[in-house]
C-alpha cells in the first residue's frame, strides 16, 4: 500500500536522479523530518536529549563520514576516534581562542581542521591497501592520542589535560555549557546531521561519488578509465575526516562539555562506529544512520528493560546485555550480511509487488 | 565522410607511435624492442599465441605499466612514464581481457564512471548539487544516454552490473570505455567466451564506433576470423616480438606467423 | 654510543620477551586468517575467556554462579576446593585443569563454525570480521556471567620473578616467566610446523589457505578445517592467556592485549607464521629501544603508538608485510 | 501491530527516570561492575550499598526515612556517565559518586546547573575544594594535591627530614587522573629540593618494561605511583623483579587495594601506599553488618569482599552521605530533604572520633569538618604498608597532614582561572 510505483512515471532525468523516486516514500521522509524537526523538540527533555538524541546524531554525524570512506571508498580506517579527537581540540582551542567566534562556525572550522590533518594520515593509502591499512591507520589513533594527551598547548596548560567547553550562545540559544536548552542543542546536532546527510548524498550521487565506489570496487580499473587514486582517495579520507571532526566537535561541545582524549576518544570509539556502518549498511547513508540508531539506542534500550523495569543487577544487566548486542550482530549478519539498510531496500521491494508477489 | 576516411589505413597521421619498447619483470622479458604505429581512424589488430605479451603491450600504451626502454608517443607528444589516469584524460580508453566493471554499481553508473575525465564541477560544486553540478551531471546524463541507446543496453540500465550475464557485461563495459569518448580504444579481446551471436554483436558495435564516431581502435582478438574481417592492419607478437605487421593479409601469408601460430620451435 | 650502554642489551632481551608474548597473540590471529581468510577480532577475548575457564576449573567455580544465585536466591560458589591451598596446586591437577580447558576450547571452536562461520561461507572479509567482532561480544559477556568480572590470581606454578643466576652472571633482571613464556613459545611454533608439515590434516591447512576447492579434493570437509584451526587458535589463545594472566592476574584487561599484537601482523604478514614471530621480535625490540632512548625527550609513553609507526614505515617499502609475497598488479 | 507494541515499550523504556518521587531518600550509585576497572569497582560499589543496607535494616533508614539506593552501571565510561546521572537525577538524587575523573569533570558544570551536589571522594577535580568557587561539589577527606604532599611529607621523614638531592619518580597513569598530582609535585620539588622523575604508562598498562628498565637506569631513591586497574598489578610486579626495595614504593589510595597487591605474590610484600581509612574488618561496625545484611542475604555482592581496602572505602563514603543527610534534617527541620537541603548538610559536616565511635567505626577514618570556603576536608592520610604473607594491609604511621602551604595556592589559582573562565561569583562573603 505504501509503495505504489505504477503511475508513477518519470518524464525527465532530473526526476529520475532523484533521492526518494517513489512518491509516498518523498512524503514519507518529510513526515519524518516534520516529526523529529518540529515535534520533538515540545517534549524533548533532559533524558532524552543527553542520553538518547544527541548521542545518535553525533554518532550518525561519525558514521556518515566513516560510510563514506569504508562505504563508498573502500579504505578501511580505525582512527575515527582520533580524527574525532582533532574535531574536538580544534573546538576547544577556537572556542577559548576566538570567544566571539559562533558556534556554527567554529565547529565547521574544526570540521575542515580535521580534513586537512585526515589528508596527511590518509597518504598512506596510496601505496597500502585492505586489513594492512586498517592496522595502519590505528598508527593515526594511537598517535593523536598521546600527542593530545602529551602538548600541553592544546588543552590551554591545564593541570589534568582535561578539557572544558565554556558556555556559548548563537542567537540567543545556549548551546553549551550546563545551561544549554535540550530542544536547543537538539536542534543544532539536527541540523547539522540533516544538512551533511543531505550532502553526503549528493557527493556520493556525482562524478565525486562514483569514482569512490569504482576505487572501492577495482582500484585498477578505476584508475585506467581515469580516475586519479590520488585525489579521490584523498578526497574520501578529507570529506571523511571532516564528518567525524564535526562529529568530535559536537561530541565534547555540545553532548559531554568536557572530554579527556585518552578517555573519550580511546580506540573503543574508532571500533564502535566501524560497527555501526557495517551494521547499518557500508555505501548507504540510511544505514548510517540506521546503524547509529542500532549502535547508540539499543545498550540504553536494554539498560532500561534488564537494570530498571525487571530489576536485575546492574552487573548482570550489563553482561547480558553485551552479550546480546554480541547474537543480534552475529544474527544481523547471518540474515543480511550487507546491513539493515539492505534488509529495508528487500523489505521496501516486497512492499511494491505486495499483494500480487510474482 | 572526412578526408581521412577516404585514404587507407597505412597512409594516414600517425596516432600513436610505439617505438623500440622493453618491458621485464624481475628479469623476465615480457616485451622485447617492440616497434609498431596505429593511425587515425584506422582499426589495428594485436594478435599472437598465448603469453606473447599483447596485454602488457597495451598495459604499457595506456600507462599501467612502465617500460625499461623505449618511447611511446601519442599524438605527437612523447612520453616515458606516465599513470594509467593520465591516459585516460589525455584520451585512451580501454577495456579488459578479464571483465573489471565496478560490481557495486549500476550500468549507468559503470558508464557515467567513464565520463568522469570530461566533468568538471568540483567538490563544493557536487556537495551543494543543485544547479550547476547537477546541470552538469543531466548534460553527461544524455551523452550516456546516447552510448545506452546506441550499445541496445537500455534495459538493464539501473541493474547492478553483477547480476548481468557475461556477455552484457563485456558490452557495458565497451559503454565505460566509450563513454571518456577517447581518440584511442583499445580493446583487450572483446569478444572472448562469447557465441556466435554475441561475436556478431559485438563485431558490429565496433564498426559501428569506428565508423560513427570516427574512434581509432587497437583491439586484441584470439578468432582470425574477427580478426580479418574488422581490422585495417594486424601487427603479430610472439614471445614479446613482433613477427609480423601488415594488412590482415598480407600477416596472413607471413610465414613465421604461421609458424608462431602453429607451434614450430624457435631456433 | 648505545653499545656500550650497559642498558643496552637489557632493553634489546626485554624487548625480544616481550615481544615473544605480543608474538603468542600474534600467532592466533595467523593461523586463522591463514586458513580462513577471516581477521579474527575475538582473539583477544579468547585469550581472556580461555583464561577466565582455567582459573574456573582451577578454582573450582560455580559457572553462572552470579546468574543462578539472584535467580534463585541461593549462594553457590565453588563445587570443590583447589588441591593443595595455598601452596599452590599440584601439577596433576593442573594438567587436569588445562586439558579441560583445553576441552572447552574445541567445544567453543565447534559452536563457532557450526552457529557463526557456516552460515557466512563465502562471504566478504569484512563481514566476517564483523560476525568476530559480534563474537567477541558474546564471548565477553558470557565470560563475565559465567565466572564474574573480579580478579583472578592465575598460579600454575611456574616460575617468576628475577632470575639469580642471570644476575649473577649479567646483571641483567630477566623474569623467569618470560622465559618460560619464550621456551613455550618456542615449543608451540615447532610443533605447529611439525604439524602443518607431516600430518594429512597439516597438509590440507596449508592447501585450504591456498585454495579452498584444492582442499575439498583431499576429502576433508572445509567445516572440519575451520574448526580444527579455530580448536587451535584458540589452544594458542589459552597459552597467551596463562603467560599475560599468570603476571597481571585473569581480568577483562586480558582482552585487550590484541592491541599488541597487530603491529606485529602489519610487519609479519597476515598469512605468516614465521612472520609473527620474527615481527614480534622487531616489533618488541624497537618499541622498548624507542621508549627508552628517544621517549624520555618527547614525554614518554610512546609504545602504542611508535609500534605501529614502525610497521607502518616497514609496510610503505614492502606493503605486502615482511613475509608476504610480492604482489605484481595485473589487469 | 507487533511493531506499533515495539515502539511503544521503546518509547516508556527510553523515558524511564521522569517523574520525581521524594518519599525516599535517594542515592544513586555510579558503579562499575563491568570492563577493566571492574576489580575495582566492584568492592567499591558493594562497600557503599551494603552500608545503607545496614542503615535500612538496623535503624530503619536515616532518621527513619528509608534510603533508595539506584545502581546504576557506568562501566567506568563518560557517555554512560552521563546516561545515569540524567536517568537517576529525576528520582530526587541526593548526592552523586561520579566515581571516575572524567566522569567528574562532566558533571562538575552539569550538577552544579541542576543543584545537586557531587561528592568526588579523594579523585575528580583538585580545585574543587576551594568551595567558594565550586557550590556543589566536594572532595574531603582530601584530594590528590594532598595526597601527593602527604608522601612527600611521609618520605621525607624516612629520610630524616632531608630530601635535597634525592631522586623521586612518578610513575602515573597516562591521564587525567594520572597527571593530577604533578604540578604539586613539582611544587614541592622546588622547595625540598629532590629531583622529580616523570614515567607515564599508557593504558591498560599491561607492558611496563621500559618504564621500569629506566628507572633502574636511574636509580630513584623513591617511586610514587598513581595508577589505576591492571597497571597497579604490573607495575607492582615489575618492581618487584628489578628488586626495587619495596618499602620505597608508595602508591596513591587508588593503587592501594588488595586486589593490585596479591596477584604479584611474595614480591609485593612491603609495598606502601597512602590511605585515609582504616584496613580490614576488625571494626564492631561489621558484626552489624553481617547480622542485618550479610546473613539476611541483602548484601549487594556475593558478600565476599567484606573488610577489603575498597569495601571498606565505599562504605565510608557511604557513612559520611549518611551523616550529611542527617545534618541536612537537622539544619532544615525536614526529614524529606531536598538535594539542595544535602549540600547545605555536606557544607555543615562535622565526623569527629567521637561520632565514629558511635557508629561502629572507631578509628576507622580520618575526622572531616567541611566548610563553605573549604570542601576538601582535613586533607589527612596515613600510610599503609602490605604483608604478603598475612595478605593483608596494616596502617603503619599516624595521621599526616598535607603541606598546606604548598598545595593552597594552587588551588587558589586553577579554581580561580575556572570561576573567571565560567563567570563565577565568590561565595562564602569573604
Amino acid at each position: 500500500m505504501l509503495y505504489r510505483e505504477a503511475g508513477d512515471f518519470k518524464t525527465t532525468y532530473r526526476s529520475d536522479q532523484q533521492t526518494f523516486p517513489i512518491k509516498s516514500e518523498r512524503f514519507l521522509f518529510w513526515a519524518v523530518i516534520a516529526l523529529v524537526a518540529l515535534a520533538v523538540p515540545f517534549f524533548i527533555n533532559d533524558y532524552l536529549e543527553k542520553a538518547v538524541l544527541i548521542p545518535f546524531l553525533v554518532y550518525a554525524m561519525a558514521a556518515l563520514g566513516l560510510n563514506i570512506l569504508i562505504g563508498y571508498c573502500g579504505q578501511v580506517s580505525l582512527g575515527t576516534g582520533g580524527f574525532m579527537a582533532v574535531g574536538a581540540y580544534a573546538t576547544y582551542k577556537l572556542m577559548t581562542g576566538f570567544e566571539w567566534m559562533p558556534m556554527p562556525v567554529i565547529i565547521i572550522l574544526a570540521g575542515f581542521i580535521t580534513a586537512s590533518v585526515g589528508i596527511v594520515f590518509g597518504l598512506p593509502s596510496l601505496r597500502i591497501k585492505g586489513f594492512y591499512l586498517a592496522v595502519a591507520t590505528l598508527a593515526s589513533q594511537f598517535f593523536l592520542v598521546w600527542l593530545f594527551n602529551k602538548v600541553p598547548w592544546f588543552y590551554n596548560h591545564s593541570a589534568t589535560g582535561q578539557i572544558t567547553a565554556p558556555p556559548r550562545e548563537f542567537l540567543g540559544f545556549t548551546l553549551t555549557g550546563a545551561n544549554a536548552e535540550p530542544y536547543a542543542t537538539y536542534l543544532f546536532c539536527l541540523g547539522f546531521v540533516f544538512v551533511f546527510a543531505w550532502v553526503a548524498r549528493n557527493l556520493t550521487r556525482g562524478r565525486i561519488g562514483r569514482q569512490w565506489m569504482a576505487i572501492r570496487d577495482m582500484d585498477i580499473a578505476a584508475e585506467i578509465i581515469g580516475v586519479n587514486p590520488l585525489m579521490s582517495k584523498l578526497s574520501a579520507f578529507a570529506v571523511s575526516s571532516f564528518y567525524i571532526g564535526i562529529a568530535g566537535a559536537l561530541y565534547f561541545s555540545v553532548w559531554t562539555g568536557a572530554a579527556e582524549v585518552t578517555e573519550a576518544f580511546g580506540i573503543d570509539k574508532s571500533f564502535d562506529v566501524l560497527f555501526m556502518i557495517i551494521i547499518g549498511g557500508l555505501g548507504s547513508i540510511l544505514g548510517s544512520l540506521i546503524g547509529a540508531a542500532f549502535i547508540v539506542l539499543l545498550p540504553v534500550l536494554m539498560t532500561n528493560i534488564f537494570a530498571r523495569w525487571l530489576g536485575m543487577s546492574t552487573e548482570i544487566a550489563e553482561h547480558m546485555q553485551i552479550t546480546i548486542v554480541g547474537v543480534l550482530i552475529i544474527f544481523f549478519l547471518i540474515k543480511e550480511p550487507h546491513g539493515i539498510a539492505a534488509l529495508w531496500r528487500t523489505i521496501k521491494e516486497k512492499l511494491r509487488l505486495w499483494p500480487f508477489p510474482h | 565522410m572526412t578526408l581521412v576516411d577516404t585514404l587507407p589505413a597505412g597512409q594516414r597521421e600517425v596516432l600513436l607511435e610505439v617505438d623500440n619498447i622493453s618491458l621485464s619483470f624481475g628479469g623476465v622479458k615480457a616485451i622485447s624492442n617492440i616497434s609498431f604505429d596505429i593511425r587515425v581512424g584506422e582499426i589495428r589488430a594485436i594478435i599472437g599465441p598465448n603469453g606473447a605479451g599483447k596485454t602488457s603491450m597495451l598495459n604499457v600504451i595506456n600507462g599501467f605499466y612502465h617500460p625499461q626502454e623505449g618511447t611511446i608517443t601519442f599524438e605527437g607528444v612523447p612520453r616515458k612514464r606516465m599513470r594509467p589516469h593520465h591516459a585516460a584524460t589525455h584520451g585512451i580508453a580501454r577495456t579488459f581481457q578479464n571483465i573489471a566493471l565496478f560490481r557495486g554499481m549500476s550500468t549507468l553508473d559503470n558508464i557515467m564512471t567513464g565520463r568522469g575525465t570530461l566533468m568538471k564541477r568540483n567538490l563544493l560544486w557536487q556537495a551543494l548539487w543543485t544547479g550547476p553540478a547537477e546541470a552538469e551531471e543531466i548534460e553527461h546524463r544524455e551523452a550516456v544516454e546516447k552510448i545506452i541507446d546506441f550499445l541496445e543496453i537500455q534495459h538493464i540500465r539501473k541493474t547492478p552490473v553483477g547480476r548481468l550475464p557475461y556477455g552484457l557485461q563485456k558490452r557495458v563495459e565497451l559503454g565505460r570505455a566509450l563513454a571518456a569518448e577517447p581518440r584511442l580504444l583499445l580493446l583487450d579481446e572483446p569478444m572472448a567466451g562469447m557465441n556466435r551471436e554475441e561475436k556478431e554483436d559485438m563485431s558490429r558495435f565496433i564498426i559501428d564506433v569506428n565508423t560513427q564516431f570516427g574512434t581509432t581502435i587497437a583491439l586484441i582478438e584470439h578468432d582470425m576470423g574477427v580478426v580479418m574481417d574488422l581490422s585495417d592492419r594486424v601487427v603479430v607478437l610472439d614471445y614479446g616480438k613482433k613477427i609480423g605487421d601488415g594488412p590482415p593479409e598480407e600477416v596472413r601469408n607471413n610465414q613465421d606467423v604461421i609458424d608462431a601460430y602453429l607451434g614450430v620451435p624457435h631456433e | 654510543m648505545f653499545l656500550t650502554d650497559p642498558f643496552f642489551w637489557e632493553v634489546v632481551i626485554s624487548g625480544l620477551l616481550a615481544g615473544v608474548m605480543y608474538s603468542l597473540v600474534a600467532l592466533g590471529f595467523v593461523l586463522i586468517f591463514k586458513a580462513s581468510g577471516i581477521f579474527n577480532f575475538a582473539q583477544g577475548v579468547l585469550a581472556l575467556f580461555a583464561a577466565l575457564t582455567l582459573v574456573g576449573f582451577m578454582d573450582g567455580q560455580v559457572p553462572f554462579a552470579h546468574v543462578i544465585n539472584e535467580a534463585l536466591g541461593t549462594n553457590y560458589h565453588h563445587w570443590y576446593e583447589t588441591p593443595g591451598g595455598g601452596d599452590g596446586a599440584p601439577i596433576w591437577f593442573v594438567a587436569l585443569s588445562i586439558a579441560a580447558t583445553t576441552a572447552v576450547m574445541i567445544l567453543l571452536a565447534w559452536l563457532v563454525v557450526k552457529v557463526v562461520l557456516k552460515p557466512l561461507v563465502n562471504q566478504e572479509g569484512i563481514i566476517l570480521f564483523m560476525a568476530t567482532i559480534g563474537l567477541a561480544f558474546v564471548l565477553e559477556g558470557v565470560g563475565d556471567l559465567m565466572w564474574g568480572a573480579n580478579i583472578k590470581v592465575l598460579d600454575i606454578g611456574l616460575p617468576s620473578g628475577p632470575s639469580d643466576w642471570i644476575i649473577d652472571q649479567t646483571g641483567m633482571f630477566v623474569n623467569k616467566l618470560e622465559i618460560s613464556a619464550a621456551v613455550v613459545a618456542v615449543i608451540l611454533v615447532v610443533s605447529l610446523t611439525l604439524f602443518s608439515q607431516y600430518t594429512k590434516m597439516g597438509r590440507a591447512l596449508r592447501a585450504v589457505a591456498d585454495d579452498h576447492q584444492a582442499a575439498l579434493s583431499v576429502g576433508i570437509s572445509l567445516e572440519t578445517i575451520w574448526w580444527i584451526v579455530w580448536s587451535v587458535a584458540g589452544i594458542v589463545a589459552l597459552v597467551a592467556g596463562i603467560m599475560w594472566g599468570a603476571s597481571s592476574g585473569v581480568q577483562f584487561s586480558l582482552s585487550l592485549i590484541a592491541l599488541k599484537a597487530l603491529p606485529v601482523l602489519m610487519l609479519g604478514g597476515f598469512t605468516s607464521i614465521p612472520g609473527a614471530i620474527i615481527g614480534g621480535l622487531i616489533i618488541g625490540v624497537g618499541e622498548k629501544l624507542f621508549e627508552f632512548y628517544i621517549g624520555p625527550m618527547i614525554g614518554g609513553a610512546t609504545e602504542n603508538w611508535f609500534a605501529y609507526v614502525l610497521a607502518l614505515g616497514f609496510l610503505l617499502f614492502r606493503p605486502q608485510g615482511l613475509f608476504g609475497e610480492r604482489i605484481i598488479e595485473r589487469i | 501491530m507487533k511493531l506499533a507494541k515495539l515502539a511503544a515499550i521503546a518509547a516508556t523504556a527510553l523515558t524511564i527516570g521522569a517523574g520525581p518521587a521524594f518519599a525516599e531518600l535517594v542515592f544513586p550509585s555510579l558503579s562499575y561492575r563491568t570492563g577493566p576497572y571492574a576489580p575495582n569497582g566492584i568492592p567499591f560499589a558493594d562497600g557503599y550499598a551494603d552500608y545503607f543496607t545496614l542503615i535500612n535494616e538496623r535503624d530503619g533508614g536515616i532518621e527513619g526515612q528509608k534510603i533508595k539506593l539506584i545502581e546504576c552501571e557506568t562501566g567506568y565510561n563518560t557517555e554512560k556517565g552521563v546516561e545515569c546521572y540524567e536517568s537517576t537525577k529525576g528520582e530526587g538524587a541526593l548526592v552523586y559518586q561520579p566515581l571516575s575523573t572524567g566522569i567528574t569533570y562532566q558533571l562538575i558544570p552539569k550538577a552544579t546547573a541542576d543543584h545537586i551536589p557531587i561528592h568526588s571522594m579523594g579523585y575528580g577535580r583538585t580545585s574543587a575544594a576551594n568551595g567558594k568557587v565550586f557550590e556543589y561539589v566536594f572532595n574531603y577527606p582530601g584530594t590528590y594535591w594532598d595526597a601527593a604532599s602527604i608522601i612527600v611529607k611521609y618520605i621525607s621523614s624516612e629520610e630524616g627530614g632531608d630530601l635535597k638531592g634525592k631522586k623521586i619518580a612518578l610513575v602515573y597513569h597516562n591521564s587525567a587522573y594520572g597527571k593530577e598530582p604533578i604540578r604539586t609535585l613539582e611544587e614541592l620539588s622546588k622547595k625540598h629540593g629532590y629531583e622529580l622523575l616523570l614515567l607515564p604508562v599508557d593504558h591498560p598498562g599491561q607492558e611496563q618494561k621500559s618504564t621500569w628498565l629506566q628507572i633502574r637506569k636511574e636509580r630513584p631513591d623513591y617511586v610514587m605511583m598513581w595508577g589505576w586497574g591492571v597497571m597497579n598489578q604490573v607495575a607492582i610486579q615489575e618492581a618487584a623483579n628489578i628488586r626495587f626495595p619495596m618499602d620505597h614504593f608508595i602508591g596513591v589510595w587508588w593503587s592501594a587495594s588488595e586486589n593490585d597487591t596479591i596477584p604479584a605474590g611474595d614480591g609485593a610484600d612491603g609495598y606502601k601506599a597512602i590511605t585515609f581509612h582504616g584496613v580490614g574488618d576488625d571494626f564492631p561496625i561489621y558484626a552489624d553488618m553481617r547480622k542485618y545484611v550479610l546473613d539476611a542475604g541483602k548484601a549487594a555482592g556475593a558478600g565476599d569482599q567484606l573488610g577489603t581496602v575498597l569495601y571498606n572505602r565505599g562504605m565510608v563514603a557511604a557513612m559520611w552521605a549518611v551523616e550529611a543527610a542527617r545534618k541536612a534534617m537537622e539544619i532544615h527541620g525536614t526529614k524529606e530533604i531536598t538535594p539542595e537541603m544535602m549540600r547545605d548538610g555536606m557544607e555543615a559536616l562535622d565526623v569527629g572520633e567521637a561520632r565514629l565511635k558511635e557508629l561502629g567505626l572507631p578509628g576507622f577514618t580520618v575526622p572531616v569538618k567541611v566548610s563553605c570556603e573549604s570542601h576538601g576536608g582535613p586533607g589527612l592520610g596515613m600510610i599503609q604498608q602490605w604483608d604478603a604473607k598475612a595478605k593483608k594491609w596494616s596502617i603503619i604511621t599516624g595521621l599526616i597532614e598535607a603541606d598546606r602551604e604548598v598545595v593552597d595556592p594552587l588551588i587558589m589559582e586553577d579554581s580561580q582561572a575556572f570561576a573567571s573562565e565560567n563567570n563565577i561569583e565568590m561565595r562564602c562573603g569573604s
